[in-house]
């Protein structure tokens, strides 16, 4: 069944068409389930102007953060970008533009721009800056907001393990904004820890169904960790 | 004698109940998992998709997969579940979660909270704090009375943009346990050996004294 | 951890505050999945003036069919209610109201129900009787007509497996509409297969968390088939 | 001659391409997926709840827990997943499938269709018909071109209530392969041995006719 092979061999491969000033969603929280070799890939391009959909955006030197030091990020869309020194910067002088969005608000943008699902209400803002010149209304006696949902040019997702027609399943909590981000990309590449048989995985234990999936690579992932937090044995 | 933060973490345990699933902010929230009531069970749940988490790992087993949304490595409990961001704000948004307790700079009469933004200083975002607010109908905000300058954080209107509105009932202080209700902070309790006149005068905001406010008790 | 420790001994416990009046969504699609003790349990307790909330209606004398022996339900929200002729005499005589939705919608009022989203923009309708007296609006020039979410005062479920704590797996597609009904109940109660003890079930394969169910109970089912259709080995 | 079912659905299935996900409803569409051309791989959705279906099971293979929208006895093939009735049609209001084969009563110059209902007879219900003509980029219908009694299905305007409005552009008949733009249908290919002249006069809705109209072919 070679017209469901996703598998690509390199990151070349994996992110080709990429341009300059085209929106790319991605997947982790935090470092936590982040497309390492896409992100890389994006860098060794040196395309700019781009919009990052994002929960985060990494650290300096690592995950997205490496996308500021070229300047390569024109708009970030992200709930929280407090681990970063050079989007601080960045963003005091005007380089960057950032569109704060609530965590839960951006999780469903993802999962509706992917599921042609335009736009929903919810209470989340309501009454505070993010609800500011977006239409409010009352349903049972509730307010809420109206929010667009989002889509990108490319969805970039990190997975633990896939088949080759791009079944995907995601690793405790490196699930996160991946699957989300997956549904939403106009192509979407995701990098997995390996690369298995169709049929090696349950078909009812799959978090991305191949539908959503058009590049598949193996990737090495370094998994840096932000805060180890241990007990005494 | 102000609460500190352990005693705040305990006096906010008193509101647990057997069998509540339950979301922690960080800070003093976070301490509340040390002091859960003997013989009575709590799950908590962590908004970047674990419901179920446990202590943090032994050495042997950090994973760097197995984070909190404090971006701490943890652990899950037997039974947990794990699954997306999108599931879990479904969950949050839903009113699913029986309890969430976060921190906030101010809260005010009308159950208004700002806790995410001061004008000026770099905004970092807010997370997930805004749906948690807006999704849950059991929220214990956890904060000082009273800033370090002496001005009182629970107030007539915020002055500072806000999380969420009229989603606050109820106020864990330093110095005292409030509701919020009819447009009015309703003195409930006081620290130990913390005065009525104190709390009034540190409260900015209308608020309603009853003839007793009974005094919070800690076991040593 | 006696606190979340869902299971009940009987369907009496399980359903027990079903009154008359109450709207109740249920899992399955035709008569795969469905929650048969639950539905047998309704008929037995003889509750009257029900809205039943799913994708069909059983069929005469088995799953939700049942209900209209004894004219218990007064509206049925379904996509398609074909295979029942006590169905279509009720709807014709004017005892029952029918109110038809389009399936991929009927799933989305579920989940957004259960998701704190009290409505949302699709294109499935527009045009159409079904968008007929509802707000339309153009999203990047297309045309989407605004749904509202529903929620019941039950929800009825059918899981395979299920741990005490109430973590649901389905088996195959046996799925359907049955997650989306369990988040969307004010009490959820799910009926199983087989109930193992906390730990014994995968944390990255939960299907339904156990935050969304209420009562759990072990049953028995006859897992009747609509069209059997084979192949010669 | 006007083309047998089976006919039909050869000629529509040399619409599919290699790798496409494909969603066939009730009818000849379910045709189809006898006639793959050889060395090419299609994957077939079924809305509630499965991606990758495979063949009938045999006698031991038969699972209840196992089905398609027309409710029968289904298997998956190596490589299938299994969702949700919200997964499954997030996947076709998003427009992830890539071919959608269906049946009509009724198609018109706008590329609308009815679908689904006929006033005065009992209204069985949409199912996923709306969705899946509401979310699908490529849409072909088939149908008979004309009814039993010689009237054409094929409209200046749909005469019945909609399943969905503006969104077919394909429409495969026993008659005519035709295409739908500007307002317009457009004949492309023509039946064996049917004549331009019975296409035009079946067709009420405005016809364009080129200059030559191929026959289709069809393998013995």
């Amino acid at each position: 069944m070679s017209g469901f092979d996703k598998v690509v061999s390199s990151y070349e491969e994996a992110m080709a068409g990429l341009t300059d000033d085209m929106t790319i969603i991605a997947g982790g929280f935090g470092l936590c389930g982040i497309p390492e070799g896409c992100i890389k890939q994006i860098k060794s391009m040196g395309v700019k102007g781009l919009t990052i959909v994002s929960n985060n955006c990494g650290v300096d030197g690592f995950g997205l953060g490496i996308l500021l030091e070229d300047r390569q990020i024109k708009k970030m869309i992200a709930s929280y970008v407090g681990e970063n020194a050079l989007f601080e910067k960045q963003l005091l002088s005007g380089e960057l533009e950032v569109e704060l969005t609530p965590q839960g608000t951006l999780a469903e943008k993802m999962r509706s721009g992917g599921a042609g699902i335009p736009a929903f209400y919810t209470a989340t803002g309501y009454g505070t800056p993010v609800g500011d010149g977006k239409e409010s209304r009352v349903f049972n006696g509730k307010h809420y907001i109206l929010e667009e949902s989002v889509v990108g040019d490319f969805a970039i997702v990190k997975g633990w393990k896939a088949d080759r027609f791009g079944n995907v399943i995601y690793r405790k909590t490196a699930q996160n904004f991946n699957p989300l981000a997956a549904t939403a990309g106009k192509i979407t590449v995701v990098e997995v820890e390996e690369i298995v048989e169709p049929g090696e995985l349950d078909p009812a234990q799959i978090h991305t169904p191949g539908i959503y999936v058009d590049r598949l690579i193996q990737g090495t992932f370094e998994k840096r960790i932000e805060q180890r937090t241990v007990r005494a044995k | 004698m102000a609460l500190t933060r352990e005693q705040m973490a305990q006096r906010v345990a008193k509101e647990l109940k057997d069998g509540y699933y339950v979301n922690l902010g960080i800070g003093i929230p976070t301490l509340v998992a040390n002091y859960i009531p003997e013989g009575m069970s709590v799950m908590f749940q962590s908004e970047n998709g674990l419901l179920g988490m446990g202590q943090f790992p032994t050495e042997d087993e950090v994973d760097a997969d197995m984070i909190n949304a404090g971006k701490q490595t943890v652990t899950a409990i037997p039974g947990a579940s794990i699954f997306s961001s999108s599931d879990s704000f479904d969950m949050i948004r839903g009113g699913h979660v029986d309890l969430t307790v976060l921190g906030a700079f101010e809260v005010d009469v009308n159950g208004n909270i700002a806790s995410w933004m001061i004008p000026g200083k770099l905004v970092k975002g807010m997370g997930g704090a805004m749906d948690l607010v807006a999704g849950a109908d059991n929220i214990i905000v956890t904060m000082t009375h009273a800033s370090k300058h002496g001005e009182s954080k629970l107030l007539p209107q915020c002055s500072l943009p806000l999380t969420g509105a009229g989603c606050i009932k109820k106020v864990l202080t330093d110095l005292a346990y409030l509701e919020i209700a009819d447009g009015k902070f309703h003195l409930k309790e006081r620290a130990p050996g913390v005065s009525v006149e104190e709390i009034i005068e540190k409260t900015a905001g209308e608020l309603v004294v009853p003839d007793v406010v009974p005094e919070m008790t800690f076991s040593a």
